[in-house]
């Protein structure tokens, strides 16, 4: 499909409700910018996103997805993000070996009182989604090129 | 009705004169593995590898997955658009007896009271090139089973392997149009055509001898401990079903994606424990159950309606199962308890 | 070291130490043996070893109720001790006959090689390191390392660690032959995109068989993601997306319990490499967490364990 | 063997299906409702006709299609309707539709009671939770041509008294002086002054004759496997016994092969089978 004049990269977020969406409600109280390309899904913890939603999320048409939660340590259920560490990055080195751009699945840790690394994070991974196009991974791309929706 | 013949040389140049009328699909292993393919023009090493295909070709008429039909929500309501017909005339070079046999065996099914618009619209636009056998697997038995290396009755033409030449047999009106400007067989070609039709036979090594099966099968269906033993090493997956030439069983879903959806056929399998699955109880859950209803569909349920056994001993059950469950052993050690009443 | 087996499973069964065997039978094709799985002693007469013996028994232990007596090679008694790491097993439900596995000979390799199907060849005999293989009266040479299995050039436990039985010499594990992870490696070097389109080109063939899944002791779920229908994560359709989305997935839910057996490779019937995705998955593993799973007996599954600092760089 | 009844394929196409509008939504027990609807076609409403006991796939395009049996009677063609229990994806899907929207509808399939082999005779309906639901399209067909039947008993029965299906049906049966209508349930509540007990314990206390009459069992498989041995008890001869079974479906036309019981497609061979018919194979396929 031809490049729209200003492409806009859509980002989904998974934001552990303790740490990561207190601190972009923090980001946004204190009126830190930061662009609106995503999408925020709130999860009990970042140990509760599968990887199953990562590539559904790819699937369905997602440029890019992000995964944030406390630091190590402050987890409010003690061992939810050692868990999604493994899982993570399990899950993006074997996306890497596939072809899956890396700036594709992002993953962060960002506590209740970091609304400017929340903001600063959200940007940087937009720009990283801007630098590499939007996500044609499972387009069924005809002959000529010509993107079929995402269902077909 | 004389037949013709055709030297392997001019194979190419003969596939190429039905080109321009038809898409013609012939085997090849670019895919990596032994596929009906387009054929790309030039390629016939298919007449010294090919013994038969992975997927049969009952693919191109029941595909692996095809859409029914589209729709869109509008405001209104709903507005179904169904899929244009399919028009374009396609030709299947290579297609072996058993498999044949077994296109005419599932055409019962799709034909039967109602009619089916998807299988028959291909079915009635595609001609069978056969092509016999000179090399059967150690898995085949297709002579056990009413059909053979060379035989011809469900093709429009059957070519037959005489060294360097192919005798070809027309079937069917179709099949005589294909063959209109080529050489009349002689005497002599037709004695080498049986003599090779002959050794073909004799090299199908794996017998099964299916004399009274159905009875046997109907007196031990409630056997469990039997089938219970049969279905031991079953590990359920769907390669002896979704990949046998006489199996057509199929699952419909839907997918939409905002406002516009599809409605697809895919490939189902007995094997599956989903396949007759209920929400309050699914009755053929246990894996002897679903063992029993792929043995007996074919051997005994198809019988009973169609009056003939849904397996053509292509062997493709018996050489791609990952536990080597063999339907010939099966078949053999079904009890004899016609004799007691049930 | 047949004999041992059948007499020790004859007994087994006699004293009523299992209620099942689990072994290999001689297959009804050429250069095959086919799982046995049997609670009557007199089957036990059928039990065999031979080199053909690739099926995976572990993943027939889940079907299973009461003490099973299985026969296991090394990557089969990895599987075991990971089904044990996982509850799903308890180990002393379970007489693991051991077989010390010298390699076992991919049939797909012998054919390339000689030019001839499977069933054209005559025989296939081996004697240590000397593979020879006779068809229509010629022999023809090649070494172990020419046929082996992929997954068997790369194997490190060709002994069963933990066994009730060991039924004949332990044998050393095999130096790592740099053939084993070749494709792999040739695929890590194109470029992504190229790579991506490579696995939807394959997994355009998949017709959804799940001979893969179903033939995987790592693969026990009761229900499996892909038959959920509420939410519906894949279509039940083989279109290549799906397909793709479905490996991806059994991959990752299996990290930490493969075992590199190589048979998902192997009973593909469209031949997709497979492997290529599992071990890529099992060196992953292997790298972040240096987690070989099945090899120690003490450790957590993969998933349920963490350690405070690991794979730092994968959060921002 | 049923001929194909091509009157209403769409376009010559038999999976295509005709849009259906709900005009009304009855809540019968939390988990069931009854669905009150008319194709959207005017010239295909006229037309359209069904015998009691076919059924018909209905689809929420977009989720999936599901088999339910045409609940309303042909002799009221003013509207169709169908009953469906909440238990899976095209249930749920149903359950959240509201009046006015559509569904798809292709049909009638399967086979229909014999009216005329029931002409004259006593009828025993059997019923037991939603199972009643093709029972009753018969039922009021019956009703309505009251004459030509003879004794009309009914014996439906569910797990609580919320779980009872169609009371209003259920009362004007009971008013209804030709019927003898007996309701129970499994497990009564203090509100319930009705009969308690399992369907097929209550038919053996109502022990209608076996003489010129014909029994008609619908509901889980459970009830109708528990229902024929008494049926035998009563006198009943497997072909004095009608039911009308239910199976995992998806062509509905006897073609995708997952709805046999041995060698019978209930989609196409039924849905209504003596048990003379399938006396082989229920013990262990059904």
């Amino acid at each position: 499909m031809t490049q729209q004049p200003e492409w806009e990269p859509k980002l989904l977020g998974f934001l552990c409700r303790w740490c990561s969406y207190a601190g972009a409600d923090l980001a946004g109280t204190s009126r830190k910018k930061y662009p609106a390309n995503i999408r925020i899904i709130k999860v009990p913890c970042s140990g509760r996103v599968d990887s199953l939603f990562i590539i559904k999320a790819l699937r369905l048409g997602f440029d890019g997805v992000l995964v944030s939660g406390c630091h190590p340590g402050d987890c409010h259920y003690l061992t939810g993000n050692y868990r999604a560490r493994r899982r993570i990055a399990v899950t993006k080195k074997f996306l890497e070996y596939l072809g899956v751009e890396p700036e594709r699945l992002q993953a962060s840790w960002v506590s209740a009182s970091e609304g400017g690394k929340f903001a600063e994070v959200v940007s940087d991974v937009t720009d990283g989604l801007k630098g590499v196009g939007p996500n044609r991974l499972f387009s069924e791309s005809k002959l000529d090129g010509t993107e079929a929706k995402a269902g077909s | 009705m004389a037949n013709k013949k055709v030297s392997k040389k001019d194979i190419a140049s003969l596939l190429e004169q039905w080109r321009q009328q038809f898409a013609v699909f012939a085997p090849s292993r670019e895919s990596g593995v032994a596929a009906f393919a387009e054929w790309d023009g030039k390629d016939v090493s298919f007449l010294d590898w090919y013994r038969n295909t992975v997927v049969p070709p009952k693919a191109s008429f029941l595909p692996p997955m095809e859409e029914m039909f589209r729709f869109e929500k509008g405001t209104e309501g709903y507005n179904i658009k169904p899929r244009p017909e399919e028009e374009n005339k396609r030709l299947l070079f290579g297609v072996r007896p058993c498999d044949a046999r077994a296109i005419a065996i599932v055409d019962m099914t799709f034909k039967d009271a109602y009619q089916d618009p998807y299988y028959l619209s291909k079915r009635n636009n595609t001609l069978l090139v056969g092509l016999s056998c000179t090399n059967p697997c150690e898995s085949c038995f297709c002579t056990s089973m009413g059909t053979g290396p060379a035989e011809s009755a469900d093709v429009d033409l059957m070519l037959v392997d005489i060294g360097d030449e192919f005798l070809i047999e027309e079937v069917t009106d179709k099949g005589k149009e294909l063959t209109r400007d080529l050489k009349e067989a002689t005497e002599e070609d037709e004695a080498k055509a049986e003599q090779s039709k002959k050794a073909a036979y004799d090299r199908v090594t794996r017998k099964l001898n299916t004399e009274g099966i159905k009875d046997r099968l109907l007196a031990s269906f409630d056997d469990q401990g039997f089938w219970e033993k049969t279905a031991a090493k079953c590990i359920s997956c769907g390669i002896c079903t979704l990949l046998c030439p006489t199996c057509y069983c199929f699952d419909i879903s839907d997918e939409m994606v905002k406002q516009e959806g599809t409605r697809f056929r895919s490939w189902d399998s007995c094997g599956f424990p989903n396949y007759t699955k209920m929400p309050m109880e699914n009755p053929r859950q246990e894996k002897w159950r679903r063992v029993r209803q792929k043995v007996c569909h074919k051997y005994e349920f198809y019988p009973m309606t169609f009056d003939v056994v849904a397996c053509t001993g292509c062997g493709r059950c018996v050489r791609l199962c990952p536990v080597n469950w063999d339907i010939t052993q099966v078949i053999e050690s079904v009890p004899d308890k016609t004799g007691v009443n049930k | 070291m047949e004999q041992k087996l059948r007499q020790e499973a004859k007994a087994l069964l006699e004293h009523k130490k299992v209620d099942w065997i689990i072994g290999f039978a001689p297959g009804s094709l050429k250069f095959t043996a086919t799982p046995l799985i049997t609670n009557d002693k007199d089957d036990t007469e059928r039990l065999v070893i031979n080199p053909f013996m690739v099926n995976n028994l572990a993943d027939f232990l889940t079907g299973l109720e009461g003490r099973v007596g299985i026969v296991a090679k090394g990557c089969d008694s990895r599987s075991i001790i990971s089904l044990i790491q996982d509850n799903k097993l308890a180990r002393e439900d379970v007489v693991i006959l051991a077989v010390p596995c010298p390699g076992l000979i991919d049939l797909a390799k012998v054919e390339r090689l000689v030019g001839k199907y499977r069933d054209e060849l005559d025989d296939i005999s081996r004697d240590g390191d000397k593979v020879t293989v006779t068809a229509d009266g010629q022999k023809k040479e090649f070494t172990a390392s020419q046929v082996l299995f992929d997954h068997c050039l790369a194997c490190e436990l060709p002994t069963p660690q933990e066994y009730d039985i060991l039924l004949s010499e332990p044998r050393p594990p095999a130096p790592e032959l740099e053939t084993s992870g070749q494709n792999k490696a040739k695929l890590k070097e194109t470029p992504p995109a190229e790579r991506w389109r490579f696995w939807k080109n394959e997994l355009s063939r998949c017709i959804r068989c799940y001979a893969c899944r179903n033939v995987c002791p790592a693969c026990f779920c009761q229900r499996c993601f892909v038959e959920e229908t509420e939410p519906q994560w894949l279509m039940p359709i083989p279109r290549w997306q799906d397909n793709l989305n479905f490996q991806i997935i059994r991959n990752i839910h299996v990290a930490g319990r493969c075992t590199d057996c190589g048979e998902c490779e192997r009973v593909c019937p469209v031949n997709i490499p497979l492997r290529s995705l599992t071990r890529e998955m099992y060196d992953i593993v292997g790298e972040l967490f240096k987690f070989k799973s099945g090899m120690d007996r003490e450790a957590q599954p993969l998933m349920v364990h963490y350690e405070q600092e690991e794979a730092e760089d994968s959060f921002r | 063997m049923t001929v194909a009844d091509t009157r209403f394929f769409a376009q010559g196409n038999v999976y295509l299906p005709h849009i259906a509008v709900i005009e009304k939504i009855v809540e019968e027990t939390p988990g069931v409702r009854t669905f009150h609807f008319n194709l959207k076609d005017e010239k295909l409403r006229e037309e359209f006709t069904f015998a009691s006991g076919q059924f018909a796939q209905y689809s929420v395009l977009g989720v999936g299609e599901a088999p339910f049996c045409i609940s309303s009677s042909p002799t009221r063609p003013d509207h169709l309707e169908f009953a469906v229990q909440k238990v899976g994806k095209v249930t749920n899907a149903l359950h959240r539709l509201g009046v006015g929207s559509e569904i798809g509808f292709r049909g009638p399939y399967g086979n229909s009671f014999p009216l005329d082999y029931l002409k004259g005779k006593n009828l025993v309906f059997v019923g037991g939770g939603i199972g009643l639901a093709p029972l009753r399209s018969l039922i009021w067909n019956v009703l309505d041509n009251r004459d030509i039947y003879n004794k009309v008993d009914i014996v439906y029965g569910a797990r609580t008294p919320v779980d009872l299906c169609f009371k209003y049906d259920l009362e004007a049966w009971d008013k209804d002086k030709t019927v003898n209508m007996v309701t129970t349930v499994d497990r009564g509540d203090d509100s319930w002054k009705g009969k308690v007990g399992v369907v097929p314990k209550i038919l053996e206390e109502v022990a209608p004759s076996a003489r010129e009459s014909a029994a008609i069992v619908c509901g889980p498989p459970v009830m109708i496997r528990f229902t024929f041995p008494v049926l035998e008890k009563l006198g009943f001869a497997p072909e004095q016994m009608l039911t009308t079974l239910e199976k995992r479906m998806k062509c509905g036309i006897g073609k995708c092969g997952r709805c046999n019981i041995g060698n019978i497609y209930v989609c196409r061979d039924g849905p209504v089978f003596s048990y003379a018919q399938i006396k082989d194979f229920v013990s262990s396929e059904y």
